[in-house]
């Protein structure tokens, strides 16, 4: 059997495919649930420093199985709330990584050493929500933004930072190298694509706030093109996130230049079962091809695989 | 994924309930609940009172301000349905007591007519704040089910709440299951009285709920997610896995008490 | 019968459904074709200044039917050989709207005086192929290089000029802005999204060029948000295009803020007569909800509809 | 939504002829085609010459440099593969005529197999530059085809175009159809003999393919799309509709004779 542990910014996964933040991850317990059931490791929800709603219903809409679009409004219980969520998480055996998204560098500065001290072994740094004003993309949208974020989280903790990028860009790749520029261990990619939906009946967006983000399968290509670009521009570690439903959604991202995963809308559509299915069927994927480990995949589509990486 | 479908039909069930029906297609069980978006509003979760053939139905009791503006909308105007979400309640008992309170009845009575269905004999302890506001009592009756009556000033049934006359239907009679649906702190008592005489119970739960797909984790429930593995549960793995009757989460998934 | 005709920048259009730039664009015949199929005007293929092969094959990839990646490269028989198949399609009935690719305002404003001589009704500004080195989102991805463009191409032809812009931007309607402040008529949002296919098991991207864009039902969302918000930022008409492939499809872009619409994937998925079927499903949608127009659900989503738009 | 497949048989049909089999799924019709991609290199159209069954197979003729490497594949190799597409022959002829000139048996082959095992009696004009690059000789033969063969040099059958045969076949006896594949020219002379003798006659046309779905326009032929309209049409619509024989479209959509 293909061996399916990555290594990633330091941590050892027993395989790639983590939690994506947003899904299941609001409660301790159920972080440990998405562990039990197969992930290789867990994200948070995103926690903000004072605890927050998320916008009114509705705030999904799904496309047949091959999208969603969202707009929770990042609810989150608040940083003073969620140690107690992390030690569930932990006590359940999972390893956790945090999300965190503030507004000012400071902000996320000063969440990040809370959030350290819950004892997550590293934070990805949420710099990519299209749909909450004043976060995500507002703050994280331009590579000077992503710089002096992941700069002032990198100096105030000692844990790796994984800075989780948007597609709402120009030049994601652009926002990669300011994330290595400013000291991240990692970058994640991508977060959900800007989108809308009409209902026609009613006159009106379907969404409580209006915009939203499209995740799911629609959204893969647009994820591997990403990563894709990071890998050739950057020497960072790539999370590839979007759309990862099968062994093969899976396998392309690696080959793009991934060496982690995020699984999050196959969840709705596939049950949380969906991370047994990935890591045995990615599993059965890498024999049939002869590839003896996962991490012996990543970036192997690009001409001169790992070659092809810049130097130095 | 959203229907939009016109209400047909407003019937007023007590002073604070209403039944709003609709055409809508989906297959659906009884214990399960949709999606009801009301446009400009809210979307809110709302078990399915009426679950078969082409005009389907809420019931729906004036608690917070989306409610209130629901159980006013007319026939004719325009919502937005999904679903139908979760698990339902299993038809296979014989012999049934459902326990409703306040709006329990409404996911209780299509429940209990499909279980009349199957051959069951149901019995059900029913109760309010007041006679007027007993929910779908001729509903129970036209089934075929016998109706205990409680309220809380007395003015139909037994006075009190609807947990001793449920209590007492346990102590003398056999059961093999127990259904029950009201408020969190009545659904406890009524669990409670169903172990002690040992018949099985099983409740239907609500939480506050976002996706209703299993995926936001809104509606955590201990390892469980009310929309996806609920809104049903035997009552034994709600206390043994579960925070049940002793907290839920608010909007932005923080514990509160309750 | 709810009337389907729309004015467009001074075009009377017998429906609101074009035919999207780069799909049966080529021929003056099939620019025919598509006209009598019932569409209510059609837009060329993008044409340069010379001929171009375009990229070899695999050039497309598709899934299911919700989606289709393409790098076909901006194949095109040249504008010296081009007003012949004008003339055909002129010859046919067909409103003709002419698309151009140059790589700097100089050689767009060049493009268009000549394509202005073949009689076409306006032009289009390709500002937006996400992958043709040198074109496309290389020279129209800044707000700048949008103004710019259109300016020069604004000043050097008496035609309307519509602006194609882009979705893979931080601000598709920053873009749009731009295009207004250039003089443009009218914007078209959106071209394809950048994305990617790996095929696992050859260990390669799948299109020959690596890189291309996404169209079809999944950047339907996506073309949504970016009509909606050039709908609340400008006062230009907006030509809605991606992912329309049935009524439903095409009220949502209306009612977005869209005046006219473009077809393009669906007729890889449905054939030509999706046109015919497009505007009758309109027709009786318009009916069903008591729309007497197309042209009264423009923007109908938005609060206070018409009325939402930026006043000058 | 190509399937990579390997290559399980490699077989030389003639010194510039290569058939390569490979395992396929989709069911297919004779006539239509198939986009086969070499990874690293192109993807070319190809009507696949073995049409049923689990081993499908393309017969490539050396042409210019992918279809000369795409025959140097050998068994075990990989390609994409994605299709069928367009439309096939109509099979209900009885007495058929199939001309094929260079690699165009390929396509009458499998074809003229299908009509045959409808009840059809074919008799095939067989033409090739010289005896050894006449293709699927046998396999017409072993259809119960009758063959009659002319190459450039007269090394076997008549000695010239493949043309005069067919004219005299048309001359001498009645049939239903004529299929023909070839080069251009070619089909264009067979379906004056065609016309000249009152059978209507169909042609497998190629043009330039890039998307295979009806979409890219590179395979416009008059208002036809030869990937999807086609690549079989009848000669008639052929030559009062489309510019087919006069010119065709190169790569990047401009018109060149021929
Ligand atoms: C599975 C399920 C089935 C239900 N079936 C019925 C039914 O048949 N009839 C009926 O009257 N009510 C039903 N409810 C309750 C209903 O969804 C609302 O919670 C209730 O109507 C109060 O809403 P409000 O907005 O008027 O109250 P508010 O005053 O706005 O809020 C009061 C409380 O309502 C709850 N609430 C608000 N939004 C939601 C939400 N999205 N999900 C869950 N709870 C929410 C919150 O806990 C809040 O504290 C059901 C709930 C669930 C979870
Ligand atoms: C429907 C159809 C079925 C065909 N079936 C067969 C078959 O069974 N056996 C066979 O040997 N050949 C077949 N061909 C022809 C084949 O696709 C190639 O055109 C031929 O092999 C020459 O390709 P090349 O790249 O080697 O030649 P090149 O030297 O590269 O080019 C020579 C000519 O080949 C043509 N060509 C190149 N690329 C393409 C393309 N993507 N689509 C169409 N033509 C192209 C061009 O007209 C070019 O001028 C078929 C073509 C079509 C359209
Ligand atoms: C309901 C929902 C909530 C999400 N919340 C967050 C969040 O809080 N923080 C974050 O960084 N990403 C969030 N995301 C984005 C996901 O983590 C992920 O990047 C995106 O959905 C694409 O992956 P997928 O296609 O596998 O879902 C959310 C996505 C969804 C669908
Ligand atoms: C095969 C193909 C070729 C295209 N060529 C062009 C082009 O030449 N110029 C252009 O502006 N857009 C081009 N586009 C983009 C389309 O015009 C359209 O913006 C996009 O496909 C989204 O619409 P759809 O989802 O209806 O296809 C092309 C799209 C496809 C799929
Ligand atoms: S409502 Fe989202 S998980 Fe249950
Ligand atoms: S090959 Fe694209 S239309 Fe035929």
């Amino acid at each position: 059997m293909a061996e399916l542990g990555v290594r990633l910014a330091g941590l050892e996964l027993r395989n790639p495919f983590l939690l994506a933040s947003g899904i299941w991850g609001e409660s301790g317990v159920s972080l440990g649930g998405a562990w039990s059931a197969g992930a290789g490791g867990v994200i948070t929800k995103s926690i903000g420093s004072v605890p927050r709603a998320g916008y009114p219903n509705p705030t999904i809409e799904t496309y047949d199985r091959w999208g969603m679009l969202n707009a929770m409004g990042l609810p989150n219980p608040g940083i003073d709330e969620y140690p107690t969520e992390i030690a569930a998480a932990r006590a359940a055996g999972a390893p956790v990584i945090g999300s965190i998204f503030g507004a000012t560098p400071e902000e996320f500065a000063e969440l990040a050493r809370r959030m350290a001290a819950t004892g997550v072994l590293a934070l990805e740094l949420n710099l990519s929500c299209p749909h909450a004003e004043g976060y995500g993309t507002e703050v994280g949208g331009t590579p000077e933004e992503v710089e002096a974020i992941v700069r002032a989280v990198s100096r105030a903790v000692r844990l790796p930072v994984l800075a989780k990028i948007t597609p709402n860009s120009a030049d994601p790749a652009g926002l990669a190298e300011a994330a290595e520029r400013g000291g991240a261990a990692a970058v994640s990619a991508i977060n959900t694509v800007r989108a809308l939906a009409i209902d026609v009946r009613l006159r009106r967006p379907v969404l409580a706030h209006g915009l939203g983000g499209l995740s799911g399968s629609a959204i893969k290509p647009v994820g591997l093109a990403c990563v894709w670009q990071i890998y050739e521009r950057t020497r960072l570690p790539i999370v590839g996130v979007g759309g990862i439903s099968r062994a093969e959604d899976a396998l392309e991202y690696l080959m793009a230049g991934a060496t982690a995963l995020e699984v999050g809308t196959a969840i709705a559509f596939d049950g949380i079962s969906v991370f047994g299915r990935l890591a045995d069927g990615l599993a059965r994927l890498l024999d049939e091809l002869g590839i003896a480990r996962a991490a012996d995949a990543v970036g192997a589509a690009h001409p001169g695989g790992a070659a092809a990486r810049p130097s130095r | 994924m959203r229907t939009v479908v016109r209400i047909t039909e407003r019937v007023v069930e007590t002073p604070s309930t209403v039944t709003l029906r609709f055409p809508y297609g989906p297959a659906a069980a009884p214990g399960q609940f949709v999606m009801v978006w009301v446009p400009g509003d809210d979307e809110l979760p709302m078990s399915l009172s009426y679950v078969d053939g082409p005009s389907r139905g809420v019931t729906v009791k004036a608690m917070g301000d989306t409610s209130r503006r629901i159980l006013r909308l007319d026939a004719g105007q325009p919502i937005g349905v999904r679903g139908p979400y979760g698990r339902g309640f299993d038809l296979s008992a014989r012999r049934l007591l459902a326990v409703a309170g306040g709006s329990g009845a409404a996911v209780l009575a299509p429940a209990a007519e499909a279980a009349v269905a199957r051959g069951a004999r149901v019995t059900v302890a029913l109760g309010a704040t007041t006679a007027a506001e007993l929910l779908f009592g001729d509903r129970f009756r036209a089934m075929g089910a016998e109706v205990v009556e409680a309220t809380d000033d007395g003015s139909a049934g037994v006075r009190g709440f609807v947990t001793g006359p449920a209590d007492r239907l346990l102590a003398e009679r056999s059961f093999d299951a127990v259904w029950t649906c009201g408020p969190e702190v009545m659904m406890l008592k009524v669990v409670g009285s169903a172990r002690a005489h040992g018949v099985p119970a099983h409740c239907s739960v609500e939480r506050h709920m976002k996706c209703a797909l299993g995926m936001c984790d809104a509606c955590a429930l201990g390892p469980f997610h009310v929309c996806s593995d609920g809104p049903v549960f035997a009552a034994d793995r709600l206390l043994s896995e579960t925070e049940f009757g002793r907290f839920h989460r608010d909007p932005s998934g923080r514990r509160v008490p309750g």
